[in-house]
This record gives structure tokens, C-alpha cells and sequence, in this order.
């Protein structure tokens, strides 16, 4: 079999597995007990499945009898696995970090699995897309059931932001349509191929519509990532979203919409022959909306004064910081982005874990009231030992601040690859980015650190012990903690 | 494997203080500590004896090195940082700056301390910026938690100030390592140096220069420091002055001068002028300032005034006076504020408005000692202070050929002028303070007659051994800085 | 101009202008039944150029199932029958969409023009694609996203069943 | 025979309307119609393929039978999640920022 479709494997685990819950439901409706046990346990068979995809597509790449002519011609880069495996444990980790409000939902937690599941066969079927028409499909699938997961908390504000999402999504599919028809125009085909790409580049007439497909693809999947002008969803989410849709968000939906930029812009990565000047106009607009996120997404997030506002908008800066090195249009630059990726992903799994433990002042849960603000955090390191060093932990791999030592690490890829190109201007615009970033996690990091309030501590100690955040949370420190020491552990899989 | 060691033993201990500190109690915690610092500088002899070299490549994808060697560039700033992590743990035993416990507290200085080390030990450019990124978190939540306790709003001003200047100039350098890495297909330091005055070239200068001035401080962008200095605890003021400006001065030796020569000499003759200037300014600002913990502060402004103009005159001269300023200003500096920070304990403050009994009378040996730092911190003969600026003024008379005369000249003669303000104000400051104007027992205040002693006393009595051992027999650091590094070749 | 491209142009127009007059119309229950139009009009266009499938699923999935789902979500939501003032925007909206919208065409339209092949172009042979080569291609090549769409079409319809009971559960406010 | 800039220029006419459709409407019904328009031009745009390039012959009618598809399935969920807004809100005006939101 050939790696391919070998590579959509997992995808497919996760879709059938999504089909099961809802069978099972139909023999149990009323039981609400099953559903996230078995859900992550097909999250982990499916995750299981890409090394062994991966092995075989090693081992038998060069037989591709009986598989459709053009397709069998293109492996898929093992950075897609990276998301692949990103999109699947995050899938697992929403579930885990799922609130009990989706008891109550309609559909109960059945419905709210199985969407969950389901965003994640798409996701790891975008980032192991080699043509446009599934690419297109896959992210439609990643998509829609976290549009409706962000819904189904019931709650006013949570629809609205449903809305905003399904707007901003519908708009962002047409864009991406269009770039797919623009693409088949200039290409006459459909498959995202180098020799494609580096023929079309080559004749005039088709090389401008080629272009502007290729961006226009790149804009359409701008949404997933939160990338500017496409943000104006993310904040509303974040805060009315469920805590396990936000990491949802966060990593599934990120990855579909990562590895689908990567699907698109690998005929400019893995040329046969180098383009020279060709891709002038794309790095422009992908540089444009790179800078145009870390900033915006920076300031933005120097504004907030609660947890959730402030990932929603350091979000944004970040997407801007994943899509930076993909202007360097090279396979160093795409290492660094799917790096950064993990590490985003990781720590924003972290953080989110440590807030569904709600030990935050003044002694709310989450789900019980309105989100605490970082004034809440005052003295958090003192009042929960294990939640307080995982939360300095985490904003400081945002940050990019050693002991974080994998945010950092990622981040000097990021420039590593910028400069490697002679792309210093952005690497230079990007310091900018660094110090705001900075700026905007250190006000939640200076409260956590900061002197205990005199009352209300033992009050906010009392807090329930949430065994599913702790698993995600030591988790989530463990893998970034061996990153930190140990980055060549997953190096060779970037390239 | 022993220098790797002494590397880790302060970084774990750092660690696990920070993390347990707090249940582990003062006087433990302070043991722990100095095992750690004690056992991490006779490691580092050990280390430094036998000549170690660690070379382990870590991030395969930057082509990054866990690479430790040293030379006779670095030792100097690894055995400053080494004694000075000592002494700083040791002086907890006098005072434990209020904030929290005392476990995190030396927590925190443990990592800055390790830090630091990795940074001069560093054998590659990635590393060092790595290392050099280490010491800000620590060093942030030492001003901002264990800092000056009157004023929240200035310690967290303080604080972030401080973070912000440092992560912009970090990043700038990491920038200019990064096309320097490219240019020289390495990121290690021990790659022929990049030739030509090309704009790429000077490119990568600049932003290496503008990045480390930051650190340093260079005038105009020293507007952190002061701040920075008055607010944190005393052993954080120490740190800052003996350990962290020191990255910069070191940077700026081993990245712009040493790196890329040619193109530095493009951009070296504003830097010297710039250091000129901080002199100036610095010594201006101190006339006038009321507070004595600030007023050390802008004193280290107008040293590393010196350093800038030393470093940017590109000679092998230069580059020694540079490091011996460096050196001195560790040890005088250090000095100074702990005698100011003990002051500021015993008073409540440090306002030189104040009128206050006269030290002369009421503490005779904080009293010497604080006139034997303060002569030599304006570069009294005989002390070390007055080694690093003499050199640095004959090195800038005869800068490194190709670089315009006049202006190290016109810089060297600003410089001048700015030592000639430093005398002016170490004499006011002894008047106010030594002298002093009030009468004891005056108007019902308690008399402050809490003379130095003990730990206080030790590590005052270290620093000063020091102060007056680099001031009579300088060449047990010139002769070591000498030696001709193992890189690229200093420019001609 | 041959008489395809006459009928063509017929067919463009109709639909180009039932989409301006869709999009510009005061009565929101105007707006969709000019989509009905405008959306013939394509699947006119979509039949000339030779694919018949596309436009048969045109006609039945768009104005079939998606406009009667619009009008649906009109009345349910008591859209005003005649002009709605409330939903008029203003001027500089207005300006901002017409110019955004005219450079848009107009960027698309230098892309495509080269394309093309100038003014007036290539004169193309109609090529019909069948049903059977249109079917064989969907259960070969393109199996996976087939069965992706259908794993797609059940989370909608899961979806939509459990968010539409969102507001009969009498949300808490 | 056919020439291909007719169905060219009617792709960027349809995209660009909806274009300003969707900058101009704030009723989340109205939007979408505007969206509507835009894959309608993107679909007449993939099927003019057909006749001007026969390697992309089957491929330019298969896309437009799926984006048609996926559209359906948007539909389906934008109108439950507006009826649901409907009722929680009664407005479905994009513009107006929800209580909640802070």
C-alpha cells in the first residue's frame, strides 16, 4: 500500500469509532458513563495507527498497483503525521477536559463525542491531504462538528459564538473553494503535485491564477488557525466555549488547519526543481498575514485581564508565529512551524487543564460562574503547588522563556529559518512580536507569583480534585519537559 | 562531565529550592545553597584546571551544541560569577529580603547564578543566548517579589522594565546570531570570523551591538538599570551588577568584536562615543541624585560607560581593559551595594536627604569600608577601579587601525571628564554620609549604631581583599587575558 | 460569437443580475427567492458548458433543499415581509462592499483573462461529461472524500438535531 | 464550440456580488446567501474547466458535486444554529454583540 492512503488510516479509526458511539447509543441513551472512555480509547487506537501507517508506507512505497494513477505518486511528509498524532491526542484531551455541562446538552455527551471525533478524522485527514478536493472535504469535516460542539453548551453567548464561527467558516469555505476551482483551472488537475505546480509556474499565462489559488487556499484555512483578518470568532469562543471545546480548538481544529496549509504549500517546499522569484507574491501574503496576526493577536492579548481572553488573543499572535517560518517557503521552515505547533498546542493544553482544576480565587469553579480574573490567581503558586507549577511552566513555554525551554527553542527555529532565507526583516519585525508576547503573559504570570491575599485562600483551596485535568496536565508537563531537555526526540520527524 | 556538573548542581539545587524552599526553612535552605554554590565553584576549578571541553550536539535541526570550553576571556567572568554567587548566598545570613521564603529567594539566585556560568562557558552562539535567557525569569521574580517592599507599583514597574529591555535586546542578538550562524554555516564560536564590511555584515553587527548594549547598558538605552538596581533586594543588586551587565561587556567582546572585526569597526566609533557620553551622564545624574541605592546604580552606568568605549576601540589593549573594568566593577559594585543595601536595612532607606548620624562616629568599619569602595569606584590608585579606566584611555588614544582617531580621542577626553564628575560625587556622598550632618541622639530618633560584623563583615572583607589585590597587582588578570583566545584571531 | 455563446450569455445575465438584485434587495424574503433565479441561471450556465450532473444536483440540492432551507429560516425567525429599514446599511458599508466586491471581480478577472486566452479566446469544442464517467471517477479516485462527506453529512444532521433543541430545552439565561 | 471567457467573466461577476454580499448584509441569513453566490462562481469557474482541459476533465465536475454537498451540510447546521440564536436572542443581526460577551 502506498503512504498515501496508508496515512489515512487514523482518520478513518476515528470516523468509524465516531459511527460506533452513536450505535452504542442507541442501545444505552440513557447511560452518560461510557461515551469518554470509549472515545479516547479509539483517539488512542487511532493515534496508534500512524507509526504503524508509517512503517508500512516505508516499507512498501514503491508498490502502488491497483491505486488510483495520479495520487500514488505523492508520499505525505512525515511533519503531517507530527499533526496527525497532534490532532488525535488533542482530540483525547478535549474529551478528557469536557465539562459536565454536555450531560445535559441535547444529545448528551453521545452527540458531543462523537463530534469530537469526528473533527478529528478530519483533521488527520486534512494534514494528510495530497489533493484539493479531499483537502477541501477533510477540513469541512474538522470544522463543522466543533462549530456545533461551541453551540451545544447551550448557553446565549455560546451560540452567538457559534454564529461568529460558522459565519467566519462559511466565508473562509467559499474563499477556499475558489482557490480550489482557480487551482484546477491553472493546473488542470486537481493534486497538489510539484511537477504540477513547477509547470504551471513556469508558463505565463497560467502562473498568476496558479498564485492566486494557492493564496486563496492559504486565506480559506487562515480561519482555523485564527489568523488575522479571520480572528474576529476566536475570543467569543474561547470564553463561551465549553473548556474541552477550547482545547478542541486549540489543537484539533489547529492542526487541520496547519496541516492543510502545509498540504498546499508543499509543491513550493519539496520542488524537483527550485522556482526562483516565482514565489514572491505568495511569501508576500504569507508574510502579510503572519505579521498582521503576531501583532494584532499581541496587542490584543496585552488588553485582557482573564485567562480565556487572553489565550483566545495570544492565539492569534501565535497562529501568526506558525505561519512565519512557512514564508521561508523551505523544509526548515516548515519544521519550525509544525515545532511550534506542538509546543503551542502543549502548553495551551496546560493551561486549559489548569483551569478546569479551578483553584483560582474566589473559589468558582469554571462552570459555575464567570471565568476568574487574573486577579483570581493571586498567590496560585502558594495555594496549589502542582496546578501553580504547571501554570508557570506553560506561560513561560508561551513565551518562549527558559525554564520553557522547547518555547524557546521553537521560537529560535522560527528565526532560524527566517534568516536562513535572507528573510531578516521579518525576523526583526518578529522581536516585536517576542517582547509583547512576553508582556501579555507576564501579567497572568506575575499574579500567579505574587503574595496570597489575605482571605478567601483557604476558601479557593477547597477546590474538588478533577483527576482527568491532572492527567492532562502532567501529561502535557511531561512531553514539555522532555522536549526542553530532549528536542531531537522528535526532530527527525519535522523533516 | 565536571564542568557539565557544576553547571547543574546550582541549576537542581535552584530548582528544587524554588520549588520546596519554602517548606525547608531559612537556615537549611541557606546551607543547601552555599553546598551548591561552593560545590559548583570547586567543580568549576576542578573543571577549569584540567582544561575540560564538553561538546554534545543537542538540537540537531539548529546544528546547536551543548558546547563548554574556556579561555582566558571567559575565566575571568566565571570566577567573578563564582565568587560572587557565594558570597551572595552567604550574605543571607545577615539579612533575607522580605517577600517570601528564603528557599526561593536563594532559589532564585542559585539559577541566575548557573545561568550565567552556562553563558560564560558557552562555546556556542545559540547557547549563549539560551543561557542568557535563563537569568531573566529568576532575576524578574527576584526584583519583583523580593524587591523593595515600600512601593508595589514601582517594584512591578521595576520588574517589567526590566524583562521587556532584556527580551528585546536578547532577541535583536538572537537575530544577529542567527544571520551570523548562516553566514559562517556554524553556530559555534570557534568559526573564522566573518571578513568585509558588506551590508549583511554590518547588519549582523548592529543588531548584535543593539542587542548587548541594552544588556549592558549603553547610554541611551540604560534607562532600566536605575530602576532595576534601586528596587531589587541587595543580593539582587549584586547579581545584577557583578553577573548580568557582565553577559553584556562579555557578549560584546565575544560576539561583535571578535566575530565580525570589519564590520564592527563600521559601527565601533558610535558605540565609543556613546560609552563617552554614558560616562557623563552618569556621573551628572549621580551629582544629583537623593537616593544612595540609585545614585550606585548610575555610578555602574557611567562604568559600563568605560567598558563600551574599551570594546569598541578593537585592539587586544582594548579588549583587556574592557574585561578588566568588567572585573572591577564586579567587585566594587558588589561592594557598594551591600554597604548600601545594610545601610538602607539599619535606616529604613537610603535617601542621602535624610540627615543622618555620622558613620564615622556611630559605625566606623561600615564607614571605611564604604570610603575604600566608593575611592575605588572612582578610580582611585591602587584600587581596581583605576586599572580598567586608565587602559580603556590609552587603549581609545590608539584605537585599532582603520577606525577614526578623533573620535576615540574626542570620546576618551568626554570619558575623562565624566571620572572628574565621579570624584565630585564620591566626595558628596562621603560628606552626607560619613561626615554626616545630624547630631547623634538628635530630636529623638534612636541611634543607628549597628557597626558591620559577622557575615557581613566576611563578605565585605572578601571584596575588598579583591578590590585591593587587582588594584596592586594588576597583572594577575592582565597575563590572563593575554592569552590569546582559542577562536578566531583578535583584529590587528 | 457562435450560438452557444449567445444562449451562455443569456443564461449569465440572468444570472449575474438575480445575484446583484439578491444582494442589494431591502425585502430579506426578495433576497432569497432572487437566489432561486440567480442559481437557475448558473445551473443554465452549468448545462450549456456540458456537465449535466452538476446541474441536476444543482437544481435539486440548491433550490430545492438550501433556498426552501433559507426561506425556512426566514419565517421562523419573523423576517419582516416587506422592505426591512432595520437591516439597511449605510453608506460607507455600502461604498466599502461595492468597491471590495468590483476589485475582487476585477482581480479575478486579470487572473483568469491569460488564462483564457485574451479577448474573445480560445473557441472551445462543448465536451460533455457523462454520468457514468462522473460516478466511475467518485467510487475510484475519489472514494475517501466520498465516504469523508458522508461521515460529514451525519455530523451535520447529528449537529443540527441536538443544537435545534438547544433553544426548546428552555436554555438557562 | 464555446468561448472560454464567458464563464470566466461570469465567475468573477458572481464571486465579487457575493463578495459585497456578505460585507454588506448583517443578517446572518443574508450572509449566507452572499456566500451562496461566491461558491456558485467558484463552482461555474471549476466546470468551464472541463471543456478547455481534458486531463481535468471528470475531476472539474467531481468538485463542484462535493462543494455542493458540503454546502447542504453548512446549511443545515448555520440554520439550526441561527434558529437556536433566534430563540435565545431574537435577533439574528451579526453586528450586535451578545449580553454575555465581555
Amino acid at each position: 500500500m502506498n503512504s498515501a492512503v496508508l496515512s489515512l488510516l487514523p482518520a478513518a479509526v476515528a470516523g468509524v469509532g465516531a459511527l460506533l458511539v452513536l450505535l452504542v447509543d442507541l442501545v444505552m441513551p440513557r447511560s452518560q458513563l461510557w461515551q469518554r472512555p470509549l472515545g479516547v480509547v479509539i483517539l488512542l487506537a487511532a493515534t496508534a495507527t500512524v507509526p504503524v501507517a508509517w512503517t508500512i508506507g516505508w516499507f512498501a512505497h514503491t508498490d502502488r498497483s491497483g491505486l488510483p494513477e495520479i495520487l500514488a505518486s505523492i508520499g505525505v511528509p512525515s511533519p503531517a503525521r507530527v499533526l496527525q498524532v497532534v490532532a488525535l491526542l488533542g482530540a483525547a484531551a478535549a474529551l478528557i477536559l469536557l465539562g459536565h455541562e454536555h450531560r445535559e446538552a441535547p444529545g448528551g455527551l453521545s452527540v458531543a463525542v462523537a463530534l469530537v471525533l469526528v473533527s478529528a478524522a478530519g483533521a488527520a485527514s486534512a494534514a494528510a491531504s495530497v489533493d484539493v478536493i479531499s483537502l477541501v472535504v477533510s477540513l469541512e469535516v474538522a470544522t463543522l462538528p466543533a462549530v456545533a460542539l461551541v453551540a451545544l453548551r447551550g448557553r446565549r453567548g455560546a451560540v452567538h459564538a457559534s454564529l461568529s464561527l460558522l459565519m467566519t467558516s462559511l466565508v473562509s469555505f467559499a474563499v477556499t473553494v475558489l482557490g480550489a476551482a482557480l487551482y484546477l483551472a491553472a493546473n488542470s488537475s486537481v493534486v497538489l503535485s510539484a511537477e504540477l505546480v513547477g509547470a504551471g509556474l513556469d508558463a505565463r499565462t497560467t502562473r498568476p491564477a496558479l498564485l492566486l489559488g494557492t493564496v486563496l487556499l492559504v486565506v480559506g484555512m487562515a480561519f482555523k488557525l485564527s489568523l488575522v483578518p479571520f480572528h474576529a470568532w476566536t475570543p467569543q469562543a474561547y470564553r463561551e466555549g465549553d473548556l474541552g471545546v477550547v482545547a478542541l480548538l486549540v489543537t484539533t481544529s489547529k492542526a487541520a488547519g496547519v496541516g492543510g496549509i502545509l498540504a498546499v504549500l508543499r509543491p513550493f517546499i519539496d520542488p524537483p526543481a527550485p522556482f526562483v522569484l516565482a514565489e514572491r507574491g505568495l511569501v508576500l501574503a504569507l508574510a502579510v498575514l503572519a505579521v498582521a496576526s503576531m501583532l494584532i493577536g499581541a496587542v490584543g492579548a496585552l488588553r485582557q485581564t482573564r485567562p480565556l481572553g487572553l489565550l483566545a488573543w495570544s492565539t492569534i499572535g501565535q497562529a501568526g508565529w506558525v505561519l512565519l517560518p512557512l514564508t521561508a517557503l523551505t523544509d526548515a521552515g516548515r519544521a519550525a512551524a509544525v515545532g511550534y505547533s506542538l509546543a503551542y498546542a502543549l502548553a495551551t493544553l496546560v493551561l486549559l487543564a489548569v483551569l478546569r482544576r479551578g483553584r483560582a480565587l474566589p473559589g468558582q469553579h469554571l462552570s459555575d460562574g464567570p471565568e476568574p480574573a487574573f486577579s483570581g490567581f493571586l498567590g496560585y503558586v502558594r495555594r496549589d503547588r502542582i496546578g501553580g507549577a504547571a501554570l508557570v511552566f506553560a506561560l513561560l513555554v508561551l513565551a518562549g522563556l527558559p525554564p520553557g525551554v522547547y518555547g524557546l527553542l521553537v521560537k529560535v527555529g522560527v528565526l532560524a529559518a527566517l534568516t536562513a532565507e535572507g528573510l531578516w526583516v521579518l525576523a526583526v519585525i518578529a522581536v516585536v512580536g517576542v517582547v509583547l508576547g512576553i508582556a501579555a503573559y507576564a501579567r497572568w504570570l506575575a499574579a500567579a507569583l505574587g503574595r496570597v491575599p489575605e482571605r478567601g485562600a483557604e476558601a479557593a483551596a477547597a477546590g474538588r480534585t478533577a483527576y482527568g485535568a491532572l492527567l492532562v496536565l502532567g501529561a502535557g508537563c511531561l512531553l514539555l519537559i522532555v522536549l526542553s531537555v530532549w528536542p531531537a526526540l522528535v526532530a527527525p520527524f519535522l523533516h | 562531565m565536571v564542568l557539565s556538573a557544576a553547571l547543574a548542581l546550582p541549576a537542581m539545587v535552584g530548582a528544587l529550592l524554588v520549588v520546596f524552599g519554602s517548606a525547608l526553612g531559612a537556615r537549611p535552605s541557606r546551607w543547601v545553597a552555599g553546598a551548591a554554590a561552593v560545590g559548583s565553584a570547586g567543580l568549576l576549578w576542578a573543571g577549569l584546571v584540567r582544561g575540560e571541553v564538553v561538546d554534545v550536539l543537542w538540537v540537531p535541526d539548529l546544528g546547536l551544541r551543548f558546547a563548554l570550553r574556556a579561555d582566558g576571556y571567559s575565566v575571568p567572568f566565571v570566577l567573578l560569577t563564582s565568587l560572587v554567587l557565594i558570597l551572595v548566598v552567604a550574605h543571607t545570613a545577615y539579612e533575607v529580603p522580605s517577600g517570601g521564603s528564603a528557599g526561593g529567594y536563594l532559589g532564585c539566585v542559585l539559577l541566575v547564578g548557573s545561568g550565567a556560568l552556562t553563558a560564560f562557558l558557552a562555546g556556542d552562539m545559540v547557547l549563549f543566548f539560551l543561557a542568557f535567557e535563563v537569568v531573566l525569569i529568576p532575576m524578574w521574580v527576584l526584583i519583583g517579589r523580593w524587591g523593595d517592599p515600600h512601593d508595589l507599583a514601582a517594584r512591578r514597574d521595576a520588574a517589567s522594565r526590566f524583562l521587556l529591555y532584556t527580551a528585546v535586546g536578547s532577541t535583536l542578538m538572537l537575530v544577529g546570531i542567527l544571520l551570523l550562524a548562516h553566514r559562517r554555516g556554524s553556530t559555534g564560536f570557534a568559526v573564522d570570523a566573518v571578513q568585509g564590511t558588506g551590508p549583511r555584515a554590518v547588519l549582523i553587527v548592529l543588531l548584535l551591538v543593539l542587542g548587548l548594549a541594552i544588556k549592558l547598558p549603553v547610554f541611551p538605552l540604560h534607562t532600566w538599570l536605575p530602576a532595576a538596581h534601586t528596587i531589587a533586594p541587595t543580593g539582587g543588586s549584586v547579581l545584577l551588577a557583578a553577573v548580568l551587565l557582565k553577559l553584556g561587556s562579555y557578549g560584546l567582546i565575544r560576539l561583535p568584536v571578535l566575530s565580525a572585526p570589519e564590520a564592527f569597526a563600521v559601527i565601533a566609533p558610535w558605540l565609543g562615543l556613546a560609552g563617552g557620553v554614558g560616562v557623563v551622564w552618569g556621573g551628572l545624574v549621580c551629582l544629583a541624585e537623593s537616593d544612595l541605592k540609585r545614585l550606585i546604580a548610575y555610578s555602574s552606568v557611567a562604568h559600563m560607560g568605560f567598558v563600551a568605549l574599551a570594546v569598541s576601540t578593537g585592539s587586544q589593549l582594548g579588549i583587556q581593559a574592557a574585561i578588566y573594568s568588567s572585573i572591577a566593577h564586579g567587585l566594587i559594585a558588589s561592594l557598594l551595594f551591600i554597604l548600601v543595601g545594610g545601610l538602607k536595612h539599619r535606616w529604613g532607606s537610603a535617601s542621602l536627604t535624610v540627615a543622618r548620624e555620622p558613620l564615622r562616629e556611630v559605625s566606623p568599619r561600615l564607614g571605611a569600608i564604604l570610603v575604600l569602595g566608593l575611592t575605588a569606584s572612582m578610580g582611585l590608585p591602587g584600587l581596581a577601579g583605576f586599572w580598567g579606566e586608565l587602559l580603556t584611555l590609552v587603549a581609545a588614544w590608539s584605537p585599532a587601525p582603520g577606525r577614526p582617531r578623533s573620535v576615540f580621542v574626542a570620546s576618551a577626553i568626554i570619558a575623562a571628564v565624566g571620572a572628574a564628575l565621579a570624584a565630585a560625587y564620591v566626595v558628596r556622598v562621603l560628606r552626607l554620609v560619613w561626615l554626616g550632618d545630624a547630631v547623634a541622639g538628635q530630636r529623638g530618633r534612636p541611634i543607628v549604631r549597628v557597626d558591620i560584623r559577622g557575615v557581613e563583615w566576611a563578605v565585605t572583607a572578601v571584596l575588598v581583599a579583591g578590590i585591593v589585590w587587582l588594584g596592586v597587582y594588576p597583572y594577575v588578570l592582565l597575563d590572563l587575558t593575554v592569552v590569546a583566545p582559542a577562536g578566531p584571531a583578535v583584529a590587528p | 460569437m457562435t450560438g452557444l455563446d449567445l444562449a451562455f450569455a443569456a443564461a449569465a445575465a440572468v444570472a449575474a443580475s438575480a445575484g446583484l438584485l439578491a444582494v442589494t434587495t431591502r425585502h430579506v424574503v426578495h433576497a432569497a427567492l432572487w437566489l432561486v433565479v440567480a442559481l437557475l441561471g448558473v445551473a443554465g450556465v452549468v448545462l450549456l458548458l456540458g456537465a449535466e450532473l452538476v446541474a441536476l444536483v444543482l437544481v435539486l440540492v440548491y433550490v430545492g433543499a438550501v433556498v426552501v432551507l433559507v426561506l425556512f429560516a426566514l419565517m421562523l425567525t419573523r423576517a419582516p415581509i416587506g422592505p426591512d429599514r432595520a437591516h439597511a446599511a449605510g453608506p460607507g458599508r455600502t461604498i466599502l462592499a461595492a468597491v471590495v466586491g468590483g476589485a475582487t471581480t476585477a482581480l479575478l478577472l486579470s487572473v483568469l483573462y491569460p488564462l483564457a486566452g485574451g479577448w474573445p479566446g480560445q473557441l472551445l469544442t462543448r465536451r460533455p461529461v457523462s454520468t457514468s464517467q462522473v460516478a466511475a471517477q467518485v467510487f475510484s479516485t475519489w472514494v475517501w472524500p466520498f465516504e469523508a462527506l458522508s461521515l460529514l453529512l451525519l455530523a451535520a444532521l447529528v449537529a443540527a438535531l441536538a443544537v435545534s433543541r438547544i433553544a426548546a430545552r428552555g436554555s438557562t439565561p | 464550440m464555446i468561448h472560454l471567457i464567458g464563464p470566466f467573466v461570469l465567475a468573477a461577476l458572481l464571486v465579487g456580488i457575493g463578495l459585497a454580499g456578505v460585507l454588506l448584509r448583517r443578517n446572518a441569513v443574508l450572509v449566507l446567501i452572499g456566500v451562496e453566490l461566491i461558491l456558485a462562481g467558484a463552482l461555474v469557474l471549476a466546470v468551464s474547466i472541463s471543456i478547455a482541459r481534458p486531463a481535468a476533465h471528470a475531476a472539474s465536475s467531481v468538485l463542484p458535486l462535493f462543494v455542493m454537498t458540503i454546502a447542504a451540510a453548512e446549511v443545515v447546521l448555520a440554520l439550526a444554529v441561527i434558529l437556536a440564536v433566534y430563540r435565545l436572542r431574537g435577533s439574528i443581526d451579526l453586528d450586535t454583540p451578545s449580553e454575555e460577551a465581555r
